[in-house]
């Protein structure tokens, strides 16, 4: 946002007559985060894949009792995973669909800001900022609720793959999602200012972009990781 | 990227309505000259020479370790270099020749070239811009440093895993590797949405997608391949920092793990990351090849999508490197086929740059003689690449110096012959004065020789049976003869490579002596329009926005039918173009922030690989760079504003050479 | 260009790092500990040794600040808002709250080194954020006459700083109470406890978007709601974690010791 | 002949768009519900007991169902693209989405091949 | 054209003398008939051919078993398709630079030449041409992929292969259940079923050999090929293409020589350090001589005998003691009554050594780069062709007094120093300055009597 956009360079030249108009109709800015956007999808596609393959190769050895996995991990889940034939004993899926409910819920919170902004409705920005960002830090809290009760459960970063790739995985998308939630508090903190007026409408847009974008990426690996284990 | 993307957004400065900015907390460098001007310049023009110089001087270290590699080879049972040192030499060489030459190369043509022939004034995001040459240029050097700290990486430029463990190479050298790369990463990936953007988004009116020189159609399909490439490629290289530095196990066979993630994952990566090394070069004969055979591109919508087409099929053939891992016949059968066809889009291209050539009058200067070495000897690359496309044939031939050759053939023999031909076109457009012909035409006739000599014989060797990533081999393997013309090509290539800088050095002392000549806007009878602005371009570029009304526009404003509908030449470049006069243009500034930020990386690097401690001093000019970069003002406020004063800029970019 | 500011916040940064080491070395410090931060070997008597390395980076910091602020000079500020004249300097209109926050952190350190190293920590941290902060707000408020105008100098300096800590620290409260609610909960519990969290949370929003509520009601609330989670964040942590082993229906336990899994 | 293909005027696209192409806060309201309907049955599917493509294609479908409706509506992607050169970018758009699809399910062929033959 | 194909007696190799007449012949014939584009052919050909025309152990052109044989003939038309395209394409363009070339002072801006902008129906022929005859190429392709993937049933000989940094291993199922390892399993080799990491057990009912593959001619042989440690490739390039030993993974391919003899091969995955010096031989028994190898190994070695009292000690026996302090634990010799303990593992990364109960019947070693036999005092293995083939080698019949024990001294005292290694990160033999000149006299005497 803060870089010298030729946007800018052209504004002022505009003044002069002449001048680019955005090609796309798109501002540089809301294409750039696009792009930026759309390489992320790759980013988490190919972690999504390192995940499935490591917990899968994880369990193919658990079941053939290969000793140095099943050594990594205390006997009785262990024992579990052979029975279900896979890590679905480490879920607790109860909890989970209710950490994605709450950030299926933080992106309705998020367009709703939009268009709040878009009105020039400050209190309904500022209400519905930080909704977002309070379900989004519930939604941080149970997943580290959730690492913790796994480590304490037995399961670690380094103990064996499924351990390494679960905590990957899902670590990268919590550091996604509190990057979000600290653009979303910035922003609150921007708008009691009273340095976000509907000028920077883009601005809440690109955040929420970013924000619904996580979402999404949690709608992939809820069902992924937890439904389908 | 999250950072730097979202971090901004929180800050309260540079926001168009409070603009200018009544404080000049951290006013911006406004130096138009010296070496500091080159530290701080966010100038597109600029950058790109620093991409390609930055180039040049890992070709060096490249060029250096590949003589070593022939020294070595060139006997039987040679004890030149321990293997342990053969090993290293020959992953530091593919890794700098792929990721710190022939990238950058094609990112410096990008950055130079594309803004001028798609009509705009910078590239969309001038700070990230030089954000990331400084983060690939420190991530290439922290790259490099691994020489004096422990040894560079010894496990191929591919770098399966598990080989890449800890446990099998214990020395830092792969984390120099791996984190090296990232950083670099971070560059590319950046660059990428910066030129997309700018491609997409600055055309000048009337530039519709059909109307965008070949050139910039294939630095768009390069950068989204780079744009959907490098993730993947992080990705692997974050999983082998983790396990590297923090103890997971993501290759760790003992606990199940499957190399072949790595695989999958590197070469995903890694095989459209070859076509975005050959697409810009290809990009660059398409244009030289129309101006010197005084025709248009033949077939200009097949050459755009067979560029693009290359760019889909592309993301679809990686597991070729993959045909003797053990991937079962289905898949092997499926890759095999689909490589086979990516002959067919690329054939297309081949076979209209001949048929641009066809009926045309052809100045072979040295720019055309390059183009055509590349068509000719890509050529002969690629249908090395299909022979191992065929995957049977491929299980005889892969790994050998077959493959070896075949890549050199697409690399130098295309990609680098492309880029030198690009060099010697445009050098007059980015410094003032024409490469001297006559020294091009030994750069030429001696890189050709040198080149075919260098890995002609490295087929044959190949298919002889001699295996790559050897340090030696024996007498009695019959692979003498060859090794010893390859290793005596390759001083010849050496010697002509060089060439290009010498040619560069003396062309730019004649210049000066002769008083700096004006080399003219137009020296080549150009087709596009960064000819119809001054020669050096001016650091304004366009002193008025071109409007575009056809492909090739500027040669049809200089050419018209007369009423006999012959064509006529109605005007000399020298007449249309623009003055230069860069009044009433303003520029965004120099900046000291890019610089910073990037610096940060590597120091965070080294504090990941030695120590933790140091990823604090890291971590906090990391943060400073990001404070510094949110606080600077949009513009320099010590340039005044009047619309006058802008007339010394111009200058500026004549003023290098 | 380097006014005299910048040059004396370097002197003392210089004359802090020089202390710190020589005072190191002085209380048992090993040479290559005092100079490496303490990254191979001792630093001699840690209180004294930190407090002097935090008074050299927050000096450092600030030092290079002013470069680059050229000192807030109130002549080049005034030039560039175009004002005509600049105003006279005045005494800080506000008296400055950072005196009591720097008490309160030498407080944390002294009780830290007593009970335990989290509030030394503490106390540390607090201390570098009011040293800096303080010195901050003292240079900002001779930059003009205007006091209007020095809050504006503070915030823009200050602010890319400050928003995204403070947006960190807030998310951090709420983020870690959340867990030790429900870490402290039963299984069942944690998801009841997020469930009504959640409704509270996003129902009040909806709410309060419909009806139209006094600004100075609406505060209440949030504030409210932010003591809530603070307070049961605490109430969980003081109730500890439930114990961990799987699955909570089987009887026997078998919870791992922290240590055990790295 | 070449310029016909695509042609696209670059200035006519500049038009300012938020507020009419976007949908109103009423349809933000209805997607979120299908969302949370989605979310209950995926979970509750998940608790049948089922095995294999029984278990998986479901969630699949409803986990594809969800990240467009989000990505669409939420992120403006449907309206977006109908701004741009509504053809050209959905295409590639398109485009891109099947072939990242295809590769996905070709690693995947791939490594569970190696059971297959095997034997 | 025909000069491609491949001659139909394939199993003799054909002598320089042919080679070169038939090189001139093409190159003769070419530039009679067809111009520049002949000569170019010939120039191809020329390359091609002068790959045959020396003694090259690796040489891909020279295939010696059904499955080399097959990618052989795929790749014939291939070359052929190459040559073809080359010719058109690299000479068109040079060709046309040729002939449209004006020199840029002569060149009229009001002459510009004929501006055409394409033309359709070329450029969709062009688009068009290569696709069919690509797509014609894929038919045998992927017919020949398939046909390379077939396997016997796997009640047949089997054998292992174990990539190790850096020398390979071969384990042979002697009982048949299809493990190579002990014979307490059932059913076939599985990646469930292979107990990982591969380690080498002792109460091993199976067959461990180092470096040289024996198989019998004439027969399909198919390999189960893994790693004990990172990625190697197999390689015969005479009998077929290669494939990967992957740790953590279990791949097949298949070996088959239609006549006795001996084919070398490279290691072609790097693998680190030694990737150069790891190296393979195969060696095809005739079936008979290959039962009378196999039997042979399937004994255990004797022990030397001991000196009776007062006598001094031979130096086998002498030998035998030092192998047993200093190389047991990292070498299995299998002798009658020596107890070694459970679940031997070597100290390595690899978990192997070489086992080397029949060492002396192997005529490479150190991932056969030296040669037992070799009378090269460097003991580099300068007979790397067949002609050095000698069946008495593999029966143990050799004569001793051929053993170049010279090379195997400087092996034992110091290993690293005639193959690059790693011993510190136990990757490789270490060396033992500690042995005196006596001790190694007795080792390479034990060794040898290892037949
Ligand atoms: C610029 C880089 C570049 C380019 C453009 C290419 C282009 C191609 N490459 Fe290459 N390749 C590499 C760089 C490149 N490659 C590198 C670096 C490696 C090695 C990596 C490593 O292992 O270290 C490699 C390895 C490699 C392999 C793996 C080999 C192995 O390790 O076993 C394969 C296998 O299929 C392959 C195939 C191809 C094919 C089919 C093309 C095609 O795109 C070529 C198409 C072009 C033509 C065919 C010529 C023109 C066409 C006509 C004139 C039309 C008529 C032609 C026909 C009908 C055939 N390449
Ligand atoms: C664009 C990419 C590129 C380029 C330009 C080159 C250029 C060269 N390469 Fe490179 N090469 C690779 C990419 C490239 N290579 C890759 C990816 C690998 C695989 C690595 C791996 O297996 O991991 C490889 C591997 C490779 C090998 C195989 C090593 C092995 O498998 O063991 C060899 C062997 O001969 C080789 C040789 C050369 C030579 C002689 C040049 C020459 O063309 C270089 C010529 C240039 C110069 C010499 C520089 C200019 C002049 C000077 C520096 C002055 C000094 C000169 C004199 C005094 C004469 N290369
Ligand atoms: C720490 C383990 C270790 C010890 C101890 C050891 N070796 Fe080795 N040895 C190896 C390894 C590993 C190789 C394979 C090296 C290679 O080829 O890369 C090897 C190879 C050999 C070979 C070649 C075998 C072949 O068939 O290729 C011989 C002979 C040999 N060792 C003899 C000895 C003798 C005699 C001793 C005792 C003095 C000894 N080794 C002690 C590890 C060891
Ligand atoms: Cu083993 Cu290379
Ligand atoms: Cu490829």
């Amino acid at each position: 946002m803060t870089d010298v956009t030729v946007d800018q360079v052209v504004d002022h030249h505009d003044d002069h007559g002449g001048g680019h108009a955005s090609s796309l109709g798109l501002s540089n800015m809301k294409l750039a985060f696009w792009l930026f956007l759309g390489s992320e999808c790759l980013l988490f596609g190919a972690l999504i894949s390192s995940y499935l393959l490591s917990k899968t190769r994880f369990i193919t050895e658990i079941i053939a009792g290969n000793p140095n996995v099943v050594s990594t991990m205390p006997a009785e889940l262990i024992q579990e995973f052979q029975e279900k034939g896979s890590v679905e004993p480490m879920f607790d899926i109860p909890f989970t669909s209710l950490s994605s409910f709450v950030l299926l819920m933080s992106s309705l919170s998020m367009v709703l800001a939009h268009s709040a902004i878009v009105k020039g409705d400050q209190r309904n920005t500022r209400l519905w900022l930080g909704t977002t960002a309070m379900l989004g830090s519930i939604f941080i809290g149970g997943q580290i609720y959730e690492f913790t009760a796994f480590y304490r459960e037995g399961l670690t970063f380094t103990n064996n793959l499924f351990g390494s790739a679960f905590f990957t995985l899902t670590g990268f998308h919590g550091i996604h999602v509190t990057g979000g939630i600290i653009m979303l508090l910035s922003l609150l903190f921007l708008s009691f200012q009273g340095k976000l007026n509907s000028s920077r409408a883009e601005t809440v847009e690109l955040v929420g972009l970013y924000w619904h974008f996580v979402d999404v990426v949690w709608v992939l690996i809820f069902t992924i990781v937890y439904l389908i284990p | 990227m999250a950072i730097i993307e979202g971090e901004p957004l929180a800050l309260p400065s540079g926001t168009p309505d409070d603009r200018p900015n009544p404080l000049g907390v951290f006013a911006r460098p406004h130096n138009a000259t010296g070496f500091k001007d080159w530290l701080t310049t966010v100038d597109h023009k600029k950058i790109g020479i620093m991409y390609g110089a930055a180039a040049m001087f890992f070709l060096i270290l490249g060029g250096v370790s590949a003589l070593l590699i022939r020294i070595q080879l060139a006997t039987p049972n040679n004890t030149f270099l321990s293997a342990d040192a053969y090993n290293q030499v020959f992953t530091m060489h593919g890794t700098i020749m792929v990721f710190l030459v022939v990238m950058p190369i094609g990112a410096a043509f990008a950055n130079f070239l594309m803004p001028l022939q798609v009509g705009a004034r910078d590239v969309a995001f001038p700070r990230i811009n030089a954000f990331s040459f400084w983060v690939f240029l420190f991530g290439g050097l922290m790259l490099n440093t691994s020489w004096f700290l422990g040894g560079g990486a010894d496990g191929g430029w591919f770098n399966y895993a598990p080989n890449n463990g800890i446990a099998y190479s214990p020395s830092s050298g792969i984390d120099f590797w791996n984190i090296g790369l990232l950083i670099a990463g971070i560059g590319s990936l950046t660059g990428a949405i910066n030129l997309i953007t700018t491609v997409l988004n600055m055309r000048a009116p009337g530039m519709s997608f059909m109307k965008m020189p070949v050139f910039v159609w294939m630095t768009l399909v390069t950068q989204f391949l780079l744009l959907f490439a490098i993730p993947v490629l992080t990705v692997a290289q974050v999983l082998l920092m983790l396990d590297r530095q923090f103890d997971s196990n993501f290759f760790n066979v003992e606990q199940g793990a499957d190399p072949l993630l790595w695989q999958h994952l590197f070469w995903i990566f890694g095989h459209p990351e070859v076509y975005l090394m050959i697409l810009p070069a290809f990009g660059i004969v398409s244009e030289i090849i129309p101006t010197f055979s005084r025709k248009p591109i033949f077939g200009y919508p097949f050459m755009v999508f067979s560029g693009v087409a290359i760019g889909f099929m592309g993301w679809g053939v990686w597991a070729h490197h993959m045909f003797v891992s053990g991937l079962g016949p289905l898949s092997v059968s499926a890759f095999s086929v689909a490589t086979m066809f990516i002959a067919v889009p690329t054939g297309v291209k081949i076979l209209n740059w001949l048929a641009t050539m066809w009926g045309g009058k052809l100045t072979l200067n040295t720019a055309m003689l390059f183009s055509i070495g590349l068509v000719t000897q890509f050529t002969i690359g690629g249908l090395s690449g299909v022979s191992h496309a065929i995957a049977p044939s491929d299980t005889q031939q892969t790994d050998t110096y077959y493959i070896v050759a075949h890549f050199h053939y697409v690399l130098f023999g295309g990609a680098l012959f492309g880029f030198v031909a690009g060099m010697y076109f445009w050098w007059p457009k980015a410094f003032g004065y024409k490469l001297g012909e006559k020294l091009g035409k030994w750069n030429f006739w001696g890189m050709v020789i040198g080149f075919n000599l260098t890995f002609g014989p490295m087929h044959i060797l190949g298919l002889q049976g001699m295996p790559r990533r050897m340090q030696t081999y024996d007498d009695a393997m019959g692979l003498n003869l060859w090794n010893f013309v390859a290793s005596v090509g390759s001083f010849i290539l050496g010697v002509a490579t060089l060439l290009v800088l010498v040619n560069a050095y003396l062309s730019s002392r004649k210049w000066k002596a002769a008083g700096r000549p004006d080399v003219g806007p137009d020296p080549w009878d150009g087709r596009t329009i960064e000819w119809s602005i001054q020669s050096p371009a001016p650091n304004h570029n366009f002193d008025v926005d071109p409007v575009v009304t056809s492909l090739d526009d500027f040669w049809h404003r200089k050419y018209a039918e007369d009423e006999s509908g012959k064509i006529r030449r109605v005007a000399t470049g020298a007449q249309l173009a623009q003055p230069g006069n860069g009044e009433g243009v303003h520029l965004p500034a120099s900046s000291y922030w890019p610089i910073v930020l990037a610096a940060s990386f590597p120091i965070i690097g080294y504090g990941i690989m030695f120590t933790l401690w140091l990823t604090i001093p890291g971590g906090l000019l990391l943060v400073l760079g990001l404070y510094g970069w949110s606080l600077e003002p949009a513009d320099d406020l010590d340039l005044p504003h009047d619309h006058d004063d802008h007339a010394d800029l111009a200058g500026v970019g004549a003023s290098h050479d | 260009m380097f006014t005299w500011g910048p040059k004396y916040l370097f002197g003392v940064s210089i004359s802090a790092l020089i202390g710190a080491v020589v005072y190191g070395l002085v209380t048992g410090g090993d040479p290559i500990g005092v100079v490496s931060l303490g990254y191979k070997g001792g630093v001699g008597d840690h209180l004294g040794y930190v407090m002097l390395i935090a008074a050299f980076v927050s000096a450092q910091v600030l030092c290079w600040i002013m470069v680059a602020t050229r000192d807030g000079d109130a002549e080049v500020l005034a030039q560039r808002v175009g004002a005509g004249a600049v105003p006279p300097v005045q005494a800080p209109a506000d008296p400055s709250y950072w005196g009591v926050v720097t008490a309160f952190g030498v407080a944390a350190v002294v009780v830290g080194l007593a009970l335990s190293s989290l509030f030394f920590y503490l106390g540390l941290a607090v201390l570098m954020v009011a040293a800096l902060m303080w010195l901050l707000l003292a240079w900002s408020d001779r930059a003009s006459g205007d006091p209007e105008v020095n809050r504006v100098v503070r915030d823009r300096v200050a602010g890319p700083f400050e928003v995204p800590l403070l947006s960190l620290l807030a998310f951090a409260v709420v983020a870690i109470a959340f867990s030790r609610v429900f870490l402290a909960a039963s299984k069942t519990g944690a998801t009841v406890a997020g469930g009504i969290a959640t409704v509270i949370i996003f129902g009040g929003a909806v709410l309060a978007s419909r009806i139209s509520l006094k600004p100075a009601l609406m505060r209440s609330v949030v504030v409210l709601l932010g003591v809530v989670v603070l307070a049961a964040g605490i109430v969980g942590a003081a109730a500890g974690e439930r114990d961990f082993h799987h699955g909570e229906e089987h009887g026997d336990s078998h919870s791992i010791d922290e240590g055990e899994g790295e | 002949m070449s310029d016909t293909a695509i042609s696209e005027n670059a200035h006519d696209t500049a038009h300012d768009h938020d507020a009419h192409d976007h949908p109103q806060e009423k349809q933000y309201w209805v997607i979120f519900a299908i969302l949370a309907v989605l979310t209950a049955v995926e979970v509750a599917w998940s608790y049948l007991g089922l095995t294999g493509p029984a278990l998986v294609l479901p969630l699949i479908v409803m986990m594809l169902a969800k990240f467009f409706l989000v990505a669409g509506v939420f992120m403006h992607l449907y309206f977006d693209l109908k701004m741009l050169n509504g053809k050209y970018f959905t295409w590639a758009f398109a485009g891109a989405v099947v072939l990242a699809v295809i590769v996905y399910l070709v690693v995947f062929a791939t490594f569970h091949f190696r059971f297959a033959y095997f034997g | 054209m025909t000069k491609f194909a491949r001659p139909t007696v394939w199993r003799r190799r054909r002598g320089p003398a042919t080679l070169v007449q038939d090189m001139n012949a093409s190159l003769t014939a070419a530039r009679g008939r067809r111009g520049v584009p002949s000569a170019a052919f010939a120039l191809v050909a020329l390359l091609t051919l002068s790959a045959c025309a020396e003694d090259k152990p690796l040489n891909t052109f020279e295939p010696r078993g059904p499955q080399a044989q097959m990618i052989d003939n795929l790749m014939t038309r291939i070359w052929v398709i190459m040559a073809i395209v080359f010719v058109l394409v690299v000479g068109g363009g040079i060709a046309l630079a040729i002939k449209g070339r004006v020199k840029a002072e002569d060149f009229d801006y009001e002459d510009l030449p004929y501006q055409r902008h394409g033309n359709d129906k070329l450029e969709i022929g062009w688009t068009i041409a290569p696709a069919v005859l690509l797509a014609i190429i894929c038919i045998p392709t992927v017919a020949t992929i398939w046909k390379l993937e077939e396997r016997n049933e796997p009640q047949e000989l089997d054998v292992m292969v174990i990539g190790r940094q850096w020398w390979w291993e071969y384990r042979y199922d002697v009982d048949g259940d299809g493990f190579f390892q002990d014979a307490n399993g059932d059913g076939v080799v599985d990646d469930k079923d292979i107990e990982w990491p591969l380690e080498l057990a002792l109460d091993n009912d199976d067959l461990s050999i180092a470096n040289e593959l024996v198989i019998p001619t004439g027969e399909q042989i198919d390999l189960v090929i893994t790693s004990g440690d990172v990625i190697h490739s197999f390689w015969i390039p005479r009998l077929n293409g290669k494939r990967d030993a992957v740790p953590g993974r279990i791949h097949t391919w298949s070996l088959e020589a239609d006549e006795p003899g001996k084919y070398n091969g490279w290691c072609t995955e790097y693998c680190g350090l030694s990737h150069a010096r790891m190296r393979m031989s195969t060696i095809a028994l005739s079936p008979a001589d290959f039962e009378t190898w196999y039997a042979n190994q399937m004994l255990q070695a004797e022990l030397p005998e001991a000196p009776a009292e007062g006598e001094v000690a031979s130096p086998e026996w002498a030998g035998r003691q030092t192998f047993e302090q200093v190389c047991a634990s990292c070498h299995v010799v299998d002798t009658p009554g020596f107890e070694y303990a459970e679940n031997f593992v070597a100290p390595l990364t690899a978990k192997a050594a070489p086992n080397l109960t029949h060492f002396a019947t192997r005529s490479v070693m150190a991932g056969a780069i030296f040669s037992q036999y070799s009378e090269d005092p460097t003991g580099r293995l300068i007979d790397a062709d067949d002609d050095s083939f000698d069946v008495s080698n593999y029966l143990g019949l050799a004569d001793e007094g051929r053993f170049n024990d010279a090379q195997l001294r400087r092996w034992i005292s110091d290993a690293p120093s005639q193959k690059a290694m790693a011993a510190e990160d136990q990757r490789g033999m270490p060396a033992f300055p500690q042995l005196t000149d006596e001790d190694l006299t007795n080792l390479v005497a034990y060794l040898a009597t290892l037949d």
